[in-house]
């Protein structure tokens, strides 16, 4: 036996079954990428593959790739993804109908072309050995890696680093909307409210608006609030609502609250 | 002698696993599971009574000693509850959400240290209290809860409803941006300990505990803990108010119930990784540790430490909700990225550039650490009182208020006069100044009568 | 089991996000199709590192991750405003290019 | 520390000034034009330190090289930027920086109410820089670097104002005329590089001896083109008048005192060449001549005050020209000419921007007239300039112009008539013309509109109201100072021959030479003619009354108005048939030439519409695209591997 074949790298059976396991499902959760039709579906399963890709870094003894794989991708990168999926509207499902001629044909005609040239090169090749990293980690990967990362690399970190920085504000530019107008606050809200009673506005102006349903005995989101003095605010029903008309009338309410709205009536007319 | 940690201390796991079998860890990773679920029922319990001692009343005091088995039947009760699904959801994820966040939730743990090598009774075999450790540990950490959120986002978005998107979204972005914070607290941790795993960082703690060496890194880390697990002050996901439940507002029954159970698993976790990495873990406090020659810190005594620092952390999170009122979203945003962030980042530079001196030029700065330390936190107080924007605003529409608020009506109080609030037919809320009568129900919290239903849902 | 299993699986990955980048038209979903392209790179990387015995290939992984983070932020910024000023995240309505 | 080792400083000062005022812009409007004249004050206290240097040597050392670094270093050409230290540079050094201060100062206060005061001071700076590069070059190839910067400088200042269309005209009217002249200049550099593999002064000079007489013919006659263009000699000599374009200080310091006479510091610079090739001093004595008497006739019939003394600069040049193109005898009087008419003329152009200064920027001689009683400092100035250039003694140009016109009368055959007498006539006409000049500007009755005076010409009293006024203090100084040299300078430099002998080591030892006609008849010869010139003038302007509207007047008179057709002569010769050729080259160029280029242009552009259809403007297609080619190409590769 020669030297290189007693330090070679024998693969263990657990890894063998973890492989076949997670393999199969990394590749039906990227497949997701192509027939999935809602947006959300295919940032889960993506998700689902970085984690299954942070599982093989570990099991390639590399956990702490593995860890910032998850860190990276599974907790920013890709949860940005779903973030933007709502800002740009979740409901929007695609029509996976092609619209340029040729063009589904040329990508599956590009893809089987790829996979069959990278496999093939792959398992054609003559590769060496594994030589494993049992040496290389034997100061606990972390370690390794920082010392290639802050030694070989620094420069290159130093780089990233300012590429980083460059993209967050890039970023920040991009989506930055100049606000026209000054922005109106809680403050300047209340003032104006009161402003606005202070020159003979409602009372009403400077409270919150009411919450539709009568307090503690009626709780439809269709039937008017009714105000410290017995009248409904109609302003409390939303908007919706009294734009379609679906508005609770006087004849739809229960006998309770009619007598309710009467005994009211009479004694304002008392009051008067 | 220098008390911070060596520097060329190994950075791998500290204790030894090679003894363990598969069926030990199967027996252990039960353990851990079967401590999960009953700590969740026991802090529900837990909280209950102390926020009722908070609240000058008693909480849950019927079912069994001092109440300790209400739990059960209120779980029982929302699982046998009907499971609604609702008709809009992405059925799929709506189920997924919660699973995800359990199954995060009780994924933390696995590196969790309970104690040292123990001997397993009846046995000749020693194994550490410990499921298992990883170079990466705390990193592995950061990443599940990362993982837990897909949990949040997903469950809201697969509602189908507003409520829940936005509350999702809110809670997405909350528990992001203090990871962010958390994990800054935790870098300082890193290098002052030499390494990412949480036994060797428990075994760095044998001279002092982080939390007094690196005290701003724990302030930022007990902060950040809150937001994290979005309870009070900052549980705005959950902002009744203003989005009804939050993301779980479509959820009832079992996957509700996956949530709470996730929250409250989420709850412990978090206070088992700040005793682990600030508390010294599972080392005996400071007087007991010298009886003896380190009596308290060997055999299964450890465990209890840990449980007691533990409990502790739970302590304070019962009597932060007890306390506090919930912030306003952007002051907490604020808070956030303009006050824990900045403050973590400079602290982590300071810890690894006072490191850095120690380890190139071996002086000794141990003093330095303190100083620096204590203006840091001052720094952190100043940063929390400056006033958000241009003091000259606020002066002007105080101004402005005082000559609107004069016409404002005043009500002069009555004395001896209680207010009737069922006078016009309804019932209204009392106004400022008048006083509600003695309420009747005040003599029904002694007597044993009806239990106590009426709070834990809004308990969520 | 070998490794070159890793970089056949790593293969197949990065076909699949190649062809999703020719075949959807939603932005957000041609970019996760690049993203997973980087990620076969990636593995590609870390396998080759254990095979030689180097920790060169994780370092490379690592600084790919960085860039393709990068890239996603300002990627999705693009997105986003496009969304804004279009209404529309397909990239197929970005066509201005055609004379 | 030896001075002369700084000299660079000479030059890098004002540049370094001019690179603030320019990169700095509106910022330095406050203080910018001090920041100028200080520049070029530090120049001109530099120079007079290394004269105090040089007269502490003896007279053999006082020529110094200083190098400064390696700079055009390709092939066999080694060019060193390196600076020549010797009298004949350092005269002009005093000159440029001496006078330069005074009209920059004067030009604080003339060019005061202009909003780009601070570009004007930026451009005078980079021009005494370029200025000083050029007399203290140690080769051909600095000589032309400052050569062209002074005509860059000249074309922004006499293009000022450029807002005026014509303006701008005559600036580009004078760099184009300039660069005919730089040809001339740079088939001599090529030729003297051909020859002598050098184009250093020591070396070229060391090596003309000797040469082949023709080679020295031909680089004399191509450095007298350059002389020409750039001193407005016959016949590259239009450009002057239109120059007067420029703002006043400019005319002053540039058209008068110093670029102007950058082509007689060639001449004599380049002496041993001249003196190497006989037919080419012939042809620069011939130019002199014919130039003297043409700004001299121009002078007389011109009305505008600026291009009046325009003309008489270019007189005043061919003189020295003259002057220098007699060889050794002749150099160090051109050059003495060339310092003494630097103070009067630059103080004459000064006392005329004074003059125009306070009649609201009027130029027109006919429409001035009694001004001697405004501006009494103005008129004292411009009166001891007016008898400077005139010759009369002991003022300045009685020492300087007498010697050129007894130096003319030097040697053998029909040269000495002839040369002599052309110089002996100018003098004359230039006592007319600038007599008439003076007349009519300071002396007989006012023929501007004063506002309350009922004049009967109606021709007056519609042109605006004057208020003729002394200028300021800063303006009048530096007058002053101008006059002062005027007056004495030249009598000072004479006692003893200091000056000539001060130039020997440049100009060479001269013997006596006797004139053909005896010296005290030349002398009275010559004043002679100046008083009758005078005299004329007096008649004609001053003792009576000069119409507001130009006469018709004779052939000659109308031909001198229009600077003796020299325009149309140019145009006529060179311009039209250029022009007719260079259509007929643009023709064959677009048939020929374009048609190939554009035919093949053309099947390209139906080949891009082909090809065109592959953009479809759909990213998706280039990735596939991509995509495919990519697969294609690792295929190729693969295969032809196995």
């Amino acid at each position: 036996m020669n030297p290189v074949a007693q330090t070679g790298l024998v693969l263990s059976t657990g890894e063998g079954v973890l492989f076949w396991v997670l393999a199969p499902l990394a590749v039906i959760g990227a497949l997701w990428l192509l027939f999935s039709r809602r947006t959300v579906h295919i940032a889960a399963s993506i998700a689902g593959v970085m984690i299954a890709l942070a599982i093989f870094y570990t099991a390639l003894e590399a956990p702490f790739l593995g860890v910032a794989q998850v860190v990276v991708y599974t907790g920013a990168v890709m949860m940005l993804f779903l973030f933007v999926i709502m800002l740009v509207g979740v409901d929007s499902s695609e029509s996976l109908v092609e619209t340029l001629a040729g063009q589904r044909w040329i990508a599956v005609l590009g893809g089987i072309g790829l996979v069959v040239l990278v496999v093939g090169i792959v398992v054609g090749a003559k590769l060496p050995d594994g030589v494993g990293l049992a040496q290389a980690n034997a100061d606990t990967n972390p370690v390794g890696v920082a010392r290639l990362i802050f030694g070989e690399f620094v420069f290159s970190f130093e780089l990233t680093g300012a590429l980083l920085i460059t993209a967050a504000l890039g970023a920040l530019i991009l989506t930055h909307r100049q606000r026209l107008s000054k922005r109106i606050g809680q403050r300047e809200l209340a003032d104006a409210k009161l402003a606005a009673f202070g020159q003979g506005g409602s009372s009403e102006t400077i409270t919150v608006t009411p919450s539709p349903g009568v307090y503690a005995r009626h709780n439809s989101a269709d039937s008017p609030a009714l105000d410290a003095f017995g009248e409904p605010v109609q302003s409390s029903v939303p908007t919706v609502l009294r734009i379609r008309g679906q508005e609770a009338g006087v004849d739809q309410l229960d006998a309770d609250r009619v007598a309710t709205i009467a005994a009211r009536g009479d004694m304002k007319e008392i009051d008067g | 002698m220098n008390r911070i940690a060596p520097m060329l201390a190994p950075a791998g796991p500290a204790v030894d696993f090679s003894q363990d079998t598969i069926w030990i860890s199967v027996i252990k990773a039960v353990a851990i599971m079967v401590f999960l679920l009953i700590s969740v029922l026991f802090a529900l319990w837990f909280e209950r009574r102390l926020i009722g001692r908070f609240q000058q009343r008693l909480g849950p005091n019927v079912r069994g000693p001092f109440g300790l088995v209400q739990s059960i039947p209120d779980a029982l009760k929302l699982v046998l509850k009907e499971d609604i699904t609702v008709k809009g959801a992405d059925k799929l994820i709506y189920i997924m959400a919660p699973v995800i966040s359990v199954f995060c939730a009780f994924m933390v743990f696995a590196v969790i240290p309970f104690g040292p090598e123990v001997r397993i009774p009846f046995t000749d075999l020693v194994t550490p209290l410990q499921l298992t450790d990883l170079p990466v540990a705390v990193l592995y950490i950061l990443g599940i809860t990362g993982l837990g959120v897909y949990g949040i986002v997903l469950g809201g978005w697969s509602s189908g409803s507003t409520y829940p998107l936005l509350g999702s979204v809110r809670s997405t972005a909350q528990v992001i941006s203090y990871e962010l914070g958390m994990g800054l607290a935790l870098v300082s941790v890193f290098i002052v300990s030499g390494s990412m795993s949480t036994s060797q960082i428990v075994s760095s703690q044998q001279q002092l505990w982080w939390s007094i060496a690196l005290l701003p890194a724990f302030v930022v880390y007990i902060l950040s803990m809150l937001g994290e697990t979005n309870r009070l002050p900052f549980d705005l996901p959950e902002a009744e108010g203003e989005l009804v439940g939050g993301f779980q507002t479509e959820y009832s029954s079992m996957k509700f119930a996956w949530f709470y159970l996730a929250e409250y698993i989420n709850m412990l976790n978090v206070s088992a990784i700040a005793t682990t990495v600030f508390m010294g873990g599972w080392r005996a406090p400071w007087p007991l540790s010298a009886i003896n020659d380190g009596m308290f810190n060997e055999g299964w005594w450890p465990l209890l430490w840990f449980l007691i620092k533990l409990w502790g952390f739970m302590f304070f999170f019962v009597w932060v909700r007890a306390t506090l009122l919930r912030f306003r979203y952007d002051q907490f945003m604020h808070f956030g990225w303009k006050v824990l962030i900045p403050v973590a980042l400079a602290w982590v530079v300071a810890v690894a550039v006072v490191q850095g001196v120690r380890q190139f030029s071996g002086i000794d700065l141990q003093t330095i650490l303190f100083v620096l330390a204590g203006l840091l936190v001052l720094l952190a107080l100043v940063m929390f009182f400056i006033p958000e924007k241009g003091a000259k605003d606020k002066a002007g529409g105080a101004g402005s208020r005082a000559l609107t608020g004069a016409g404002t009506p005043t009500i002069e109080p009555k004395k001896d006069e209680y207010f009737d609030a069922f006078a016009g037919g309804f019932p209204v809320p009392p106004l400022p100044g008048q006083q509600l009568p003695p309420s009747k129900r005040r003599a029904r919290v002694t007597t044993p009568a009806a239990p106590e239903t009426d709070e834990e849902n809004s308990d969520g | 089991m070998s490794l070159v299993n890793y970089l056949v699986l790593s293969g197949i990955l990065f076909s699949i996000g190649a062809v999703t980048v020719l075949v959807r038209r939603n932005a957000i979903v041609a970019f996760m199709g690049v993203e997973l392209m980087l990620n076969a790179a990636n593995l590609t990387f870390v396998t080759f590192a254990r095979m030689h015995g180097e920790l060169q290939g994780q370092v490379i992984a690592f600084f790919v991750m960085v860039v393709a983070a990068t890239e996603v932020v300002i990627g999705l910024a693009i997105i986003v405003s496009i969304f804004r000023t279009r209404g529309s995240a397909s990239i197929d309505d970005v066509n201005l290019l055609k004379s | 520390m030896d001075t002369l080792n700084l000299s660079w400083l000479l030059i890098a000062i004002p540049l370094a000034s001019a690179g603030v005022l320019l990169v700095l812009g509106r910022r330095v409007d406050r203080w910018g034009h001090w920041l100028g004249v200080l520049a070029s004050a530090a120049s001109a206290a530099g120079a007079i330190a290394m004269l105090v240097e040089l007269l502490g040597r003896g007279a053999a050392d006082r020529s110094v090289g200083v190098h400064l670094f390696r700079w055009i270093p390709a092939g066999d050409l080694n060019v060193d930027a390196g600076l020549l230290v010797d009298p004949l540079s350092l005269t002009f050094v005093l000159l440029i920086t001496f006078v330069g201060t005074l009209i920059h100062i004067y030009a604080v206060a003339y060019m005061e109410h202009d909003t780009d005061r601070r570009r004007f001071f930026a451009y005078l700076n980079l021009f005494v820089a370029a200025m000083l590069v050029l007399v203290l070059a140690d080769s051909y190839a600095l000589l032309f670097l400052g050569w062209e910067g002074v005509g860059l400088a000249s074309y922004l200042l006499i293009g000022f104002w450029n807002y005026r269309s014509d303006y701008a005209v005559a600036a580009k009217k004078a760099f184009v005329m300039n660069r005919v002249g730089d040809m001339g200049m740079l088939v001599a550099m090529m030729a003297l590089f051909a020859t002598f593999g050098s184009v250093n002064y020591e070396t070229v000079f060391a090596a003309a001896e000797g040469t082949n007489q023709g080679v020295l013919t031909l680089v004399g006659l191509m450095l007298l083109v350059g002389a020409c263009g750039k001193s407005a000699q016959f016949p590259l000599q239009a450009w002057l008048g239109d120059a007067m374009a420029g703002p006043t200080p400019v005319s002053a310091l540039i058209h008068a005192a110093t670029m102007v006479t950058a082509g007689v510091y060639l001449i004599v610079r380049s002496g041993p060449i001249f003196e190497g090739a006989p037919t080419a001093q012939l042809v620069v004595v011939i130019i002199g001549a014919i130039t003297l008497l043409f700004g001299a006739i121009i002078g007389c019939a011109k009305d505008d005050l600026k291009k009046a003394l325009a003309a008489s600069t270019m007189s005043q040049i061919g003189y020295m020209i003259l002057a220098a193109g007699l060889g050794p005898i002749g150099y160090a009087f051109a050059i003495f000419h060339l310092v003494t008419h630097g103070f009067f003329k630059a103080g004459m152009f000064l006392g005329a921007g004074s003059v125009m200064h306070g009649m609201g920027e009027e130029v027109d001689m006919r429409r001035f007239g009694g001004l001697r009683r405004y501006m009494k400092v103005t008129y004292a100035t411009f009166a001891f300039g007016w008898l400077a250039i005139l010759g009369v003694p002991p003022f300045s140009g009685f020492w300087s112009k007498d010697k050129i016109i007894e130096a003319a009368f030097v040697g053998e055959g029909w040269r000495p008539l002839v040369f002599g007498s052309v110089a002996l006539l100018g003098a004359g006409i230039t006592a007319f013309y600038m007599s008439r000049l003076f007349f009519m500007t300071f002396h007989g009755e006012k023929r501007w509109n004063d506002g309350h005076s009922s004049t009967p010409d109606t021709a007056i009293a519609r042109t605006p109201v004057q208020h003729p006024h002394e200028s300021p203090r800063l303006m009048t100084v530096p007058m002053i100072v101008l006059a002062v040299g005027s007056v004495a300078l030249g009598g000072l430099l004479s006692i003893g021959g200091v000056f000539t002998s001060w130039l020997e080591p440049v100009t060479g030892v001269v013997g006596d030479h006797e004139p053909v006609l005896p010296v005290w008849l030349l002398m009275t010869l010559t004043l002679a003619v100046v008083v009758v010139g005078l005299v004329l003038a007096w008649r004609q302007y001053a003792a009576s009354s000069v119409p507001v509207i130009a006469l018709a007047g004779s052939v000659l008179t109308r031909a001198a108005r229009k600077d003796l057709y020299q325009d149309e002569v140019n145009d006529g010769l060179l311009v039209q048939p250029g022009q007719y050729l260079t259509r007929s080259l643009v023709y064959g160029d677009r048939q020929v030439i374009d048609g190939a280029v554009g035919g093949l242009g053309r099947v390209m552009v139906r080949l891009g519409d082909v090809t065109r259809r592959l953009q479809t403007g759909y990213v998706r297609s280039y990735a596939a695209t991509m995509t495919i080619g990519l697969v294609a190409l690792v295929a190729v590769v693969l295969a032809t591997r196995i």
